[in-house]
């Protein structure tokens, strides 16, 4: 009983999404898209390709994360669901943190799963390659909590998309450091365990606080 | 015959795994096509139909 | 007057259901001759061993990916023009086809790449060039999903067919450009120097096999779309066959 | 059961109203009214817990709000200028998630009834985007028919975009709600046959 | 008497981005932290960052001319101005080439003034850095008029965020190799001429065809 | 004036009405009335060439709206379901905006007088964001004392979250608008006084 509203929370926001697969499917093409944008911007050549590809995926994972953002409570805020879930008799972290949790589901995961490929692509092989899916897979659902933040802090203010952009990047560089650094390290030989368990006290520290602070910052977008 | 056996054949000069990768992934891929074609189809079929009756009980 | 008589689309239903089948029979029987010459009757490859017979649908498929795109655009085009809802009907049925084409080439072109170039991508022009075709064929569908009247969305996925239609010859050569300016990429495609007369002839074989094919998936396709658009009228409700 | 006591609201440098004081009691409708931009929608919203007051307070079954937001909380639906619905999601769809957000507990018969009770029926499974205006409020509004074990009711402008038909069952909801003891507060600028003898007049601009 | 309507369109277009600053800085704020997330995710080694930038610098000012899109007739759409606009008895596509050069002046031309400074940052000096900016001056109002086609046939449809970047960014491929391998050809020591022309080229064709094909759009969007 | 022939309009796989036919005349008030979801904002969308028609055809002066666009659009003022204001602008240059747009020639005095008419002289220069329901939709409407050359005016529920005084001064302009020899096609759920006498009624849901 008490974990049907959170379970409602998460359906509907995958069943909704279900409906629009054209939408996180075209978060996952943006990921792809950005990737291949690179190559062409820099040049073709293998060995340089190489040396950016941890970056660059990483990069593109995290522009393609925070374009996912808005509308997480985006569309909530504007036709008044949002008012309905504040008011509800349920604690605002918990829906939430389902919330979170679906985001992560149709973003995230698609991104680490693709990311082989691409690494793939750019000449990656091996060890860098599972490590890659690794780092990924505890890094995307950081960006999904530390966004959250940043998304319901930008309800309500027009041209919020580019603004929750401003807000949270600057709070990704960590994940970025550890998640592109965990590729490199093993590429150059030294493991990739240190930095991969960096990236896991992140996510730990990320779960634990962000519902908090993002039902904060939705109580306020209301007021 | 060049190949001379099956095995030859299916070892296709010692590139199976690209050679066989292309031509079974597109088989599945055009076949699948096929599939999802087929069953749309009838989908759209009974769907007419539905309508249909629908339209006429209305 | 008699001209149009087959851009309504309760006329051309029955006539694709008479077609369809005629192209998915010269699709196999010309896709099993392709194969037979293929695989039995043209020669090993001196340099490149057997890989090369990967050529027998990596260049059809290629060549219809492009063809395909041209084709959608055109149908698209035209149904923006002259408001003949069968024209739109006819460019949303190819769409996915084109992109599946383009997605075998990409992928036998990969599979080719491993063992000639010792590598699964190289961002070379013709490479890349693909790639952003995928990417606009799954735009096109992205697009017409994300509408669901069904008429706005034919418009608006038109109006980007031709847009992407002036941009894919700008992009190709750009892409050309790109890569050809700049430091020649160091591995180069290994070309069989003088194809075998029975290569070429397998690989046309294979192609209008492809054809056939892809004509054969859009008349079936546009079949269901019609019904499923025009599933109200009685003539929908009446179509009993399977 | 609801008590207010020297509210003030202000909205930029503009004092919307103060001073006010009123109860409402089981078994009453309060008709919030006022000219347009009196303050009546920002009322609702501090009754709701939604914005804070600038001075005053509301008391819920005697507790001060800053402290009963949880009682209220479960004993309150509010309804606003904007449907909470989601384009996206079917009519059915988008009330089974507000009957689990909210715990009404309501089964799929009673969203079917619900449903049919804003005459809904042949929508039912339409996506709400392609909904009229209309056809979206009673939509909204069939989160009455599912919230009847709700004490409090605060509606704004729900006769808004509503044909007569749906005036008038919506009139007959509202009567039965508090002939049960219950509450409700609303707003409209339509003149509507809200229960007799049981309905209290509030007047905004008055003050 | 005739202009006026179109400088009404331009006038509000910038009025309304002066009344929320924050909205089009953020444009700008936002490639200047893509620029520098480049160096975290790739490490500071200055030969390759050298190699790099102008294909980092240009991939971010796509990115950013992206995301700045959906506002462009985003708002416009959801509030019914635009039914006004297409109604009104001016030719819809002057009214969108209004919008368009305000839409330039306030995410473009502030990226190509800020990208010398980025481009100082990762080592590059004298003519590649006058190359980078004529690149960016020419390349950016491309970015605009191709956009705007993309946030046209993207409005009422939910999740256009993302979609808008799934249908422009392969179009604005063209721009990305012209803008970044004229800077590149210069650092090498070929001439910039040729690429630079090429994108007046695009400019031209881009000033051409697009206002048509947006308000052809945006009819559609509003049927 | 304007002329209607074998209107037909289909939503998804409802069909709204077909066989539609009417005629408006100088110095009338046509009334579109029906329930939710009868099709009257998309009726009213077809006039004014927002969308096309399933079938049938619209005469606006004669021609057919195909090629009379232009003609019908600098006769026109459409008012919809939503209010085309910038959030982010004041109510003044909002109007000032507008009044560019469709070129009404309207100087700032004018303005004043549009936005004194609505009542809305002391929000003026208040960001539209901040403004009530109802505020808002009559700084929408004061763009009809602008454009009040303009000979077909068509309004989708023009009273929608009007106070009454709002309501009665609005009545008054539309009276004034027809004896004046022009035409108004509007829709809404209220009763509301118009021009006795040139006022006619068209029903949907009664086809
Ligand atoms: C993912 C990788 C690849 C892609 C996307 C790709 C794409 C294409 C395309 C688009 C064409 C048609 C071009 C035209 O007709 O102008 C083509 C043709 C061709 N490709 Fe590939 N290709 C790939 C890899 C390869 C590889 C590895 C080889 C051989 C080593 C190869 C050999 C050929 C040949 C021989 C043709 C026919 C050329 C002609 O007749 O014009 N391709 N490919
Ligand atoms: N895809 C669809 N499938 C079925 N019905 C649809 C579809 N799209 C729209 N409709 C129906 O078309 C009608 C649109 O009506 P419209 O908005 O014109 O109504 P209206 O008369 O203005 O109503 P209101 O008084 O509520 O404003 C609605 O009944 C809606 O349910
Ligand atoms: N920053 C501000 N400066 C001045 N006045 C403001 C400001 N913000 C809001 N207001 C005023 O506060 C009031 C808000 O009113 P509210 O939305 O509560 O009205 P309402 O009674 O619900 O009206 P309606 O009948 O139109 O819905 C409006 O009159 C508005 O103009
Ligand atoms: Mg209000
Ligand atoms: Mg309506």
């Amino acid at each position: 009983m008490n974990g049907s509203p959170l379970l409602a929370a998460f359906r509907r926001d995958v069943l909704q999404a279900w409906r629009r697969r054209a939408d996180w499917l075209t978060t996952f093409f943006f990921f792809v898209i950005v990737v291949s944008l690179f190559p062409l911007g820099v040049g073709p050549e293998p060995e340089m390709l190489k040396t950016m590809a941890p970056g660059i995926l990483w990069v593109a994972a995290l522009l393609a994360a925070m374009l996912s953002l808005p509308r997480v409570y985006g569309t909530d805020y504007a036709d008044g669901t949002l008012e309905q879930l504040v008011l509800a008799p349920q604690p605002l972290a918990m829906l939430v943190l389902a919330k979170t949790v679906a985001h992560w589901l149709l973003s995230g995961l698609p991104l680490a799963l693709m990311a082989p490929v691409l690494g793939l692509q750019f000449g990656l092989e091996g060890e860098p390659l599972t490590v890659l899916f690794w780092s990924l897979l505890l890094g995307t659902p950081c960006l999904s909590f530390i966004g959250g933040v940043g998304a319901a802090l930008t309800l309500g203010v027009r041209g919020g998309g580019v603004l929750v952009a401003l807000l949270v990047l600057p709070l990704y560089i960590p994940v970025l450091i550890f998640g592109a650094g965990a590729v490199q390290a093993v590429a150059t030989g030294t493991g990739a365990g240190g930095h991969l368990s960096l990236l896991g006290a992140c996510l730990c520290i990320a779960a634990a606080l962000s519902p908090w602070a993002t039902s904060a910052a939705l109580r306020v977008s209301l007021e | 015959m060049q190949w001379g056996s099956l095995e030859n054949f299916l070892n296709m000069g010692g590139y199976a795994k690209f050679v066989w990768g292309s031509f079974v992934v597109t088989a599945v891929l055009l076949a699948g096509e096929v599939v999802l074609l087929r069953r749309r189809h009838r989908a759209a079929l009974a769907d007419a139909r539905r309508h249909a009756r629908l339209g006429r009980d209305a | 007057m008699n001209l149009f008589k087959f851009s309504s689309p309760q006329t051309f239903y029955p006539l694709a259901g008479r077609l369809a089948p005629l192209f998915w029979g010269l699709a196999a029987v010309l896709g099993a001759v392709g194969l037979y010459i293929g695989f039995f009757v043209a020669p090993t490859d001196f340099q490149q061993g057997d890989s090369y017979r990967i050529i027998f649908i990596h260049v059809p498929a290629a060549w219809m990916s492009m063809f395909l795109y041209l084709v959608m655009a055109v149908w698209a085009a035209v149904g923006l023009v002259l408001n003949t809802r069968l024209s739109s009907m006819m460019a949303t049925a190819l769409a996915p086809t084109g992109a599946l084409m383009t997605f075998i080439a990409l992928w036998t072109g990969s599979l080719w790449g491993r063992p000639t170039w010792g590598t699964w991508w190289v961002w070379d022009a013709r490479l890349t060039s693909e790639l952003i075709l995928l990417f606009l064929y799954i735009g096109f569908m992205a697009l017409h999903a994300s509408i669901d009247e069904p008429r706005r969305a034919d418009k608006a996925a038109a109006i980007l067919a031709i847009v992407g239609v002036v941009n894919v010859p700008i992009i190709y050569f750009s892409v050309k450009w790109w890569n050809t300016l700049h430091q020649g990429s160091s591995v180069s495609l290994t070309k069989s120097p003088s194809m075998a007369a029975t290569m070429l002839a397998g690989m046309l074989v294979m192609a209008l096999a492809f054809w056939m094919y892809s004509i054969a998936a859009g008349l079936t396709r546009v079949r269901s779309i019609i019904l499923e658009r025009e599933r109200n009228s009685a003539w929908a409700g009446a179509m009993q066959e399977n | 059961m609801l008590q207010v006591r020297d509210l003030a609201c202000m909205r930029g440098d503009a004092l919307l109203f103060r001073k006010l004081e009123f109860d409402v009691e089981a078994g009453e409708v309060l008709w919030i009214e006022g000219s347009n931009g009196s303050g009546k929608t920002s009322l609702l919203r501090i009754l709701s817990g939604l914005s804070p007051p600038e001075q005053g307070e509301v008391r819920w079954r005697g507790t001060a709000l800053a402290s009963a937001r949880d009682a209220l909380q479960a004993d309150l639906l509010y309804l606003g200028h904007l449907n909470a619905l989601k384009d996206d999601l079917s009519v059915a769809e988008n009330l089974q998630f507000h009957s689990a957000i909210a715990g009404y507990d309501a089964d799929a018969a009673d969203i079917d009834n619900a449903i049919a009770a804003v005459g809904l029926t042949s929508r039912r499974d339409l996506p709400v985007r392609v909904l009229s205006q209309g056809q979206r409020r009673r939509a909204a509004l069939a989160r009455l028919w599912l919230a009847s074990s709700r004490t409090l009711w605060i509606l704004d402008e729900p006769f808004a975009a509503l044909d007569v038909d749906s005036v008038d069952r919506l009139a007959a909801l509202l009567a039965d709600h508090v002939s049960a003891g219950r509450m409700a507060i609303l707003t409209t600028h339509q003149e509507v046959a809200l229960p007799a003898g049981r309905t209290r007049r509030l007047r905004l601009d008055a003050a």
